[in-house]
């Protein structure tokens, strides 16, 4: 088995690995998870999910919470259009994750971190093939590490001007 | 007060520990907040395992219980009856799924599956903290029952529950019931008479006072849950007064309007515009096909009218839609066959004498078009040679990779009975021959007896273009022999291929309807391949027969019967517990923005002009969250998927990487990429 | 106000400062109008730079915790502006954040989707208007002929008060109406005042306030304010005007809609809502008509700026805080996404 | 020069205006700075927002005058949009600021420049303010101050939808029309702020023109300079608030230039220092040559005094017999006296007062038809109003959507940076010798300061709104000698 080293992908990864933060419905990508475990799928293991009964369930704050919390990405996956386990709830998650895409691409979020995928119960080999797709989506990009953004926000060390540039400067003044 | 939670740790047997660290892990589940106790157990599900759950609960005074082990799918309910046998409410109980998704799919490195395992510990005892107790509902089991389909599967089903005492509705979209088995002649390996075991079945069916049958009808829509659905049902008009109606016949001796009966005799024969699909139908009433009856199409006619003794056909008859009550409903909707033009070198359509599997059964059938003569399609020649062609549309990765089960011995079948009413020459072109059930493998040793030629090759061509001497006005079998090695052209007069078991062309949106999963190649999904093969993934709906996968007569009846005793059970048990997984409006601080109203896929929420607030009917709700997420103003609970709990469950999961908690510094291996 | 009477002798020390503010959260104080009088006989005004001289000597030389209450507005843009978030919040029993900008952080907030080399880059370099050859740039630290200058520097990314030091009351509103400022006044009078930590105002939203009719959602199309003249009795949402006001505190008496114009959220979110913006988001996408990623698509085209219409008074205060500062060579740039933000329905590899 | 740049600013940082005094070795005024410590940039995060949003964003760059923001916001998106508001539209946009007008400068006149000469310049700050005036003169004439102010900025929230930071600005008028109900309260306030312009008027020449001291003061070299003055005035040449064209005239009283808003760059430039982070504005035509007055020197003034020096009259008859008397005490235009703006502001106030009531009372105001809607590409937009500190111009460019591309904005503080700047000089140079300052001295340097009425809310668009100003003065050796905060008030 070859050896995945992030930092191939994007230098600034270093030795740590991309972490997405999954958002399954119960009745199908959920499922589709576990049918991908009982066939024994390999599959990178960036992804940490959470299950939620519908991805009508999904709000957007759960996603932009993730991301405050340091992961580098978000998968929401539901059931595939048309086969929603309650109809329709995929349909308000598609509309959702659109606007919310929109949204955090003005605040520097590529849009590619945060994404929708379907995938039915029956589906392991589509779930498998999500992750690895997501992951190397992530992996392209690079860390998102939104605290490193935040931590920092007043200046301990502030950029005062060079000594040089102070002179000059102080002549203009 | 503050939290104990106990961390239980599986390892099943080798699954988990195989690939997890499964003593760090609890070791080191031991340390995370408000965690009491945290053990490893080579196998929870035990009674042994579900014990020691028990005994801290009751000992150390448990608040809140984590296993990690298998999928909730798996043993949620398992642990959550232990929770409660201990006195702690079941809702107070999460469970990490550490197998599935962690043990079975990391098994490239220890250290990232055992990584993975911490966080979706991790994430699990930070929800579990902030979980509510819950108390389910408990609703009553209406106990009549609805099975979807006339077949043989379903009219097994029927027939258990029936005479169990409890009344069935039984539905069938075509006229009559008997599906696919009332068309067959013979019945492998027996090679009994179809007709002759089917036919009491439907006669019982037809005259059991506690069935009630509906044919030519169609469900168009389901509502409710286990124990209470509300099915709306439309029954086609048959045009024919069934209250006066003898079944006599004289309507269709006397119909001028010949068409071919596609359905039936498979295109092979004629049925007239009034029929009777067939002559042991059940019901025995016949309908008017609107579009091939002369009425209708040109405004006169009427002959079945003037001839009808008893005045029973009623031209202004209207479909009827009805409302059913039911607590289960049993899904047996059966399978297609797959249609050979779809694999054009075989040249079905084009080439008169290459039939399909199910023209053949008909032409085998006494009561067929041919009277059960073996003919080509000029109507009187015999052949002397025919080729049987298995796997037509199965284990073909350009149509379906699935095998159909049912082909091998239907094949050996047919060839027997070629063999027994002309004697000709037949050859069965195969792949492998799969004859795994009680008595098959015998019945084909008894064909290899027989001198049926069997060729192992899945045959390129089937053409009438002769190259060679011997070719010419025949059919070529065009197959590489795998066994010899080589290219042969075989020359035949009849050609039948073995088409696949499809699932039917609308199961796709009939499971949507139902509410139940299709499999990927269209086929209904049960809740578990092994130990809930008749059951769905929503309670009360129950799924026999092919329309859960190819499976050959014995099959379907098994699981028919199958599933009538799910079905009994639950009206034995009279009543079942839904889960409290509900939206929860919180009135008083509503400002009536109405975002959520028309978001309900079942219409649960009601606005209440005066005070002007939106109201959740905890009765239709089914508890998706889709408005709890919607909810501009944050005042929509979803119950057990409560903002808090997931909100935990996110920094639970990031444990590590959450600012100043560090970096999980990890290269981790991979297994290759799919190609 | 009866309670003034019945006053201690010794009367309540109430100071109110303003941080990074535009001034109008005073005047909004001073809109309390007559009452005023009744405030400054029932307390004894420490400080109030707007409208009192004052040394800031003075409030040092106080005891810690001897102002009884400051209300605090302005969002905390430099070190000035935290050095006497601190000094403020030591001096007082109750530190009160007054208005957006001290709650939330307001629409100076804003400035937190660009950063601070994007500001003077423009300010004293690429502006039209600007003239300004040798380059200078103001400077925290300028040596003249007859000594040195200072000037704070001035931070890339806008605080909340809360984010700086501990805050017992939030009092939001962009400014907030004369009735909340008096009602605060009246519950520390009356020592009648919630649960620290909680906000001085309503827990439902502007739709409880407004009188404009609601039906069902369903959104086709955004109109520009501007584009149409919208029924004056229909919510504006449902005409397809974006407002906020679905997913803000109540409090204002819905002022905005009353004039034809959508609410912005300068009073927040809701009681217990972590994300303004992500309310809005959600609630908004729920009700659009449309089922497929292109159709979804369309509309929101109809929709600009959507971060800007959501997080209008609340980014620096939201759970994000800013836009990305990514580290570019040396110093840390706001991030500007140009890749299309469309909902490709094949994830995108 | 290496260790001062080791020290750590964060310790040394001040968060208010400052005005630093140098003194020689024999204690006299070397040189005095004035700083601007704050930057906000809203030129710059409001790119990417919709236009058509300007006018409720930058009215919070200040809380003092918003309503000005909002009308220049409007006026751009006006330009931007290429749409003309429909006459009730117009009217109504400056009924608004009329009664804006009303507000602002009774505010700044009582509460503010106001106790310098009904209190006098020698009291104690304590005393320096509101209170001390309603001390002084009365606590119905308080009451009086308190009902204007009270009254207009009803008035604001009848038509602008919020009484601080309105919202009813479009581009092509407002977003509501008002009613017959509304108006006639509108005309009650207006008439009463007539009347209360006259009281004010006549409260100025008992307390401070029937007093010599005051006169002189006024009069004085102390507070004397010759800029240029810039000012909005209508067809007529008559001083306007709302609309116009920018006339500048020169120290002679002379036409420099008259010229639409829209070509405001052709001249007007501004000048970075970098010890202050507020610009310095200047006639490009004449260019920047410091901070130094003269015929010269580009620096010009934008005040209520300068209006009426650029002015050749008022529109209104009671504001112009208000204005010939002010001229005629004055000895004729140009009128150089900084402390004269005072009065000035007086002569303002009743003509808003009197626009207010032309306004309220005509026929046409309560139609219906109060904003046209765009149908154009939007392109560029310059917007410019008269505040009540200076010229105020907004300037944008979108793409086609009318997405903000870029945005300048020259903000009516900013245009009195220079003049401020010099007449604290000059008042300094003038009071402090031998090293001597005292409270009186150093409120006589503020009184300089304070008659601009200076807004770094908007100066700066910058915060915090009027900031609180502090004098240090340094002796020679650099240390600080006397450290005194004074904040300009509302």
């Amino acid at each position: 088995m070859p050896k995945r080293d992030y930092s191939l992908d994007n230098p600034a990864w270093g030795t740590r690995r991309p972490v997405i933060v999954g958002f399954l419905c119960n009745w199908c990508s959920y499922r589709a998870a576990d049918l991908a475990g009982i066939s024994r799928m390999g599959y990178p293991s960036t992804l940490r999910d959470i299950r939620i009964m519908c991805t009508g369930r999904l709000d957007p704050t759960f996603v932009i919470k993730a991301l405050r919390e340091g992961a580098d990405g978000a998968l929401v996956m539901g059931c595939h259009p048309g086969q929603c386990h309650y109809d329709a709830g995929n349909y308000k998650a598609m509309r959702r994750m659109a606007l919310l895409r929109r949204t955090l691409a003005q605040f520097g979020v590529h849009p590619d971190r945060i994404q929708l995928a379907w995938a039915s119960a029956a589906q392991g080999t589509l779930f498998t093939e999500t992750v690895f797709k997501m992951t190397n989506a992530i992996a392209r990009l690079g860390p998102l590490e939104w605290h490193d953004t935040i931590d920092e926000l007043v200046p301990r060390a502030p950029a005062m001007p060079s000594a040089e540039t102070l002179v000059e400067e102080a002549s203009h003044g | 007060m503050d939290e104990k939670i106990g961390v239980y740790v599986c390892h099943c047997g080798h699954n988990i520990a195989g690939t997890v660290d499964v003593e760090g892990l609890s070791k080191w589940a031991s340390t995370l907040p408000d965690v009491a106790v945290a053990r490893d157990y080579r196998f929870m599900c035990s009674s042994l395992g579900q014990e020691l759950v028990e005994k801290d609960i009751k000992e150390l005074g448990l608040t809140r219980v984590v296993v990690a082990a298998c999928s909730p799918h798996m043993h949620e309910p398992t642990f959550r009856r232990a929770c409660e046998r201990a006195g702690l409410n079941r809702y107070l109980f999460e469970m990490a799924n550490i197998r599935e998704h962690a043990s079975w799919v990391h098994q490239h490195s220890i250290e990232s599956a055992t990584d993975k395992a911490k966080s979706l510990v991790s994430g699990a005892v930070r929800r579990v903290k902030e979980l509510k107790p819950l108390e389910p509902f408990m609703v009553d089991i209406n106990p009549t029952t609805l099975v979807v389909g006339g077949g043989i599967a379903g009219i097994n089903a029927a027939l258990e529950i029936a005479n169990a005492g409890h009344a069935v509705y039984l539905l069938e979209r075509e006229p009559s019931i008997g599906g696919h088995m009332a068309q067959f002649d013979k019945t492998f390996p027996t090679l009994d008479c179809a007709a002759c075991i089917l036919t009491p079945k439907m006669f019982d069916v037809g005259n059991h006072p506690n069935i009630t049958l509906m044919t030519y009808s169609e469900v168009e829509q389901v509502d409710g849950y286990v124990g209470n659905f509300k099915v709306r049902v439309r029954q086609k008009a048959r045009k024919i007064n069934t209250d006066l109606c003898t079944g006599c016949g004289d309507c269709w001796e006397k119909c001028p309007a010949k068409v071919v009966d596609q359905v039936y005799e498979a295109g092979l024969g004629y049925r007239t515009a009034i029929y009777r699909p067939f002559p042991q139908a059940v019901p025995k009433y016949p309908v008017i096909d609107m579009e091939s009856c002369i009425y209708y199409q040109k405004g006169t006619c009427k002959a079945c009218e003037k001839f009808c003794p008893t005045g029973a056909i009623d031209f202004e008859q209207e479909d009827k839609v009805l409302e059913l009550n039911v607590g289960n409903i049993v899904l047996a909707t059966g399978y297609e066959l797959f249609d050979p033009r779809r694999i054009s070198p075989y040249g079905y359509g084009r080439l008169a004498n290459v039939f399909t599997s199910l023209e053949f059964e008909r032409m085998l059938n006494a009561s067929g078009p041919t009277g059960g003569k073996v003919i080509l399609r000029d109507g009187e020649t015999q052949p002397k040679s025919v080729a049987i062609v298995h796997c037509v549309g199965s284990r073909d990765k350009n149509h379906n990779v699935y095998c159909s089960a049912t082909c091998c011995m239907a094949a050996l079948k047919f060839g027997h009975l070629v063999k027994e009413r002309t004697g000709a020459e037949v050859y069965s072109f195969y792949i492998d021959i799969r004859t795994s059930a009680k008595n098959y493998e015998e019945f084909y040793h008894r064909l290899l007896d027989e001198g049926m030629n069997f060729v192992r090759g899945r045959v390129a061509e089937i053409t009438d273009a002769a190259r060679q001497p011997g070719e010419e006005g025949k059919l070529v079998v065009q197959v590489e022999d795998t066994l010899l090695g080589k290219q042969r052209r075989i020359p035949v007069d009849m050609v039948i291929l073995m088409g696949a078991m499809e699932p039917r062309r609308d199961a796709v949106d009939t499971a949507h309807r139902f509410g139940i999963g299709c499999s990927e190649a269209g086929f209904f999904t049960e809740k578990h391949p092994k130990l809930d093969p008749v059951a769905t993934m929503t309670d009360g709906v129950f799924i026999a027969g092919a329309c859960q996968g190819p499976k050959d007569i014995p099959d379907s009846v098994g699981q028919g019967a199958a599933a009538a005793a799910r079905v009994l059970t639950l009206i034995g048990q009279g009543r079942v517990e839904i889960e409290p997984v509900r939206a929860n409006i919180d009135e008083a601080r509503c400002s009536g923005c109405r975002i959520c109203n028309n978001l309900c896929p079942y219409g649960a929420i009601d606005f209440i002009e005066e005070p002007g607030v939106s109201r959740v009917n905890p009765a239709l709700c089914k508890g998706c969250g889709t408005c709890v997420a919607a909810c501009p103003s944050q005042i929509i609970t979803g119950q057990h998927f409560t903002f808090e709990s997931i909100m935990a469950q996110i920094e639970g999961v990031l444990f590590d990487v959450r600012a100043g908690n560090g970096q999980s510094h990890t290269v981790e291996q991979l297994p290759l990429e799919p190609a | 106000m009866a309670k003034v009477q019945d006053q201690p002798t010794v009367k309540p020390k109430l100071a109110l400062y303003w941080a990074s503010s535009c001034g109008g959260c005073d005047i909004a104080v001073l809109a309390i109008q007559e009452k005023i009088l009744d405030v400054a006989a029932a307390f004894d005004l420490v400080l109030w730079p707007c409208v009192m001289d004052f040394k800031k000597r003075d409030i040092e030389a106080l005891a810690d915790g001897e102002i009884d209450v400051c209300l605090f507005n302005g969002a905390i843009r430099n070190a000035d502006n935290e050095e006497w978030a601190h000094l403020l919040r030591r001096k007082s029993k109750t530190l009160v954040a007054y208005g957006s900008c001290a709650v939330e952080g307001g629409i100076p907030g804003l400035a937190n989707f660009t950063d601070r080399q994007q500001v003077t880059q423009f300010v004293y370099h690429d502006s039209p208007s600007t003239v300004n050859p040798a380059g200078v740039e103001p400077q925290t630290l300028t040596l003249v002929d007859e000594g040195e200058l200072t000037l704070p520097e001035f931070w890339t990314t806008v605080q909340t008060l809360d984010q700086v030091v501990p805050v017992d009351y939030y009092l939001p509103g962009c400014p907030p109406e004369a009735k909340w400022t008096i009602a605060a006044v009246e519950a520390i009078l009356g020592g009648k005042l919630p649960a620290p930590g909680s906000v001085i105002g309503m827990d439902v939203t502007v739709c409880d306030e407004c009188q404009r009719k609601r039906s069902e959602k369903s959104i086709k199309h955004f109109y520009r304010p501007y584009e149409i003249i919208p029924d004056p009795e229909v919510c504006l949402l449902e005409q397809g005007l974006f407002c906020a006001g679905i997913a803000t505190r109540a409090g204002c008496g819905a002022l905005c809609p009353q004039v034809n114009m959508g609410c912005r959220g300068c009073y927040g979110p809701n009681e217990g809502v972590v994300d303004g913006g992500a309310r809005l988001i959600s609630a908004i996408a729920s009700v659009l008509d449309a089922d497929t990623p292109e159709a979804i698509d369309a509309i929101l085209d109809t929709l600009p700026d959507p971060a800007g219409y959501f997080y209008r008074f609340s980014l620096p205060g939201s759970l994000m805080r800013r836009a990305r500062l990514a580290r570019d060579n040396g110093h840390r740039a706001a991030v500007l996404v140009t890749d299309s933000t469309r909902l490709d329905p094949h994830l995108a590899e | 020069m290496k260790q001062r740049i080791t020290i750590d600013p964060i310790t040394r940082l001040e968060g208010h205006g400052k005005i630093e005094v140098f003194l020689d070795e024999r204690g006299e005024v070397a040189n005095t700075y004035f700083q601007i410590p704050e930057l906000r940039g809203f030129e710059v995060f409001c790119l990417g927002r919709p236009a058509e949003e300007m006018p409720r964003i930058t009215n919070r760059i200040c809380g003092v005058c918003p309503e000005a923001h909002h009308m220049a916001a409007s006026k751009a998106l006006d330009m931007l949009f290429h749409v003309e508001p429909p006459p009730a539209g117009k009217k109504l946009r400056e009924l608004f600021y009329s009664a804006f007008y009303c507000t602002d400068h009774t505010t700044h006149f009582y509460a503010l420049g106001g106790p310098d000469f009904v209190v006098g310049p020698d009291a104690p700050a304590s005393q320096r303010n509101i209170l001390g005036v309603v001390g002084k003169v009365g606590v119905e004439a308080g009451l009086k101050v308190i009902n204007t102010r009270k009254a207009n900025h009803e008035v604001i929230k009848i038509i602008g939808g919020r009484a601080v930071h309105p919202v009813a600005g479009l581009p092509g008028g407002m977003s509501k029309a008002i009613n017959e109900e509304e108006r006639q309260f509108i005309e009650k306030v207006a008439r009463d702020n007539v009347e209360f312009a006259q009281w004010s008027l006549e409260i100025f020449d008992q307390i401070v023109l029937k007093n010599s001291v005051y006169v002189d003061l006024i009069v004085g070299d102390i507070y004397t300079q010759r800029t240029y003055y810039m000012g909005l005035v209508d067809e007529n040449n008559h001083v306007n608030f709302y609309d116009g064209m920018v006339r500048v005239v020169d120290p002679e009283g002379n036409e420099f230039a008259k010229y639409a808003p829209q070509d405001y760059l052709e001249n007007i430039a501004e000048h970075v220092e970098p010890y202050s982070y507020l610009k310095y504005p200047y006639l490009k035509k004449v260019g920047w040559k410091g901070i130094v007055d003269g015929k010269d020197s580009g620096m010009y003034a934008c005040t209520p005094m300068s209006r009426l020096n650029v002015a050749d009259g008022m529109a209104t008859p009671k504001a112009q017999e208000a204005y010939e008397k002010y001229l005629a005490t004055l000895g004729g235009k140009p009128v150089h006296h900084t402390l004269a703006t005072h009065w000035a502001r007086l002569v303002e106030l009743l003509y808003a007062a009197e626009r207010m009531l032309e306004l309220a009372t005509d026929p046409e105001i309560t139609s219906p038809n109060v904003r046209t809607i765009p149908t154009e590409t939007p392109t560029v937009g310059i917007g410019t109003v008269e505040a009540p500190r200076g010229t105020l111009t907004h300037h944008y460019e979108t793409d086609e959507r009318g997405i903000l591309t870029k945005v300048n904005l020259i903000v009516g503080t900013t245009n009195n940076n220079a003049p401020i700047t010099l007449s604290i000089k000059k008042a300094a140079a003038a009071l402090i010798h031998d090293g001597i300052v005292n409270e009186g001295i150093l409120n006589r340097v503020e009184m300089a300061f304070r008659s601009y009425d200076p807004c770094f809310s908007c100066a700066t668009h910058s915060l915090p709104g009027q900031m609180p100003l502090e004098v240090v003065v340094h002796n020679a050796a650099g240390e600080v000698i006397d450290r005194r905060s004074q904040h300009c008030a509302l």
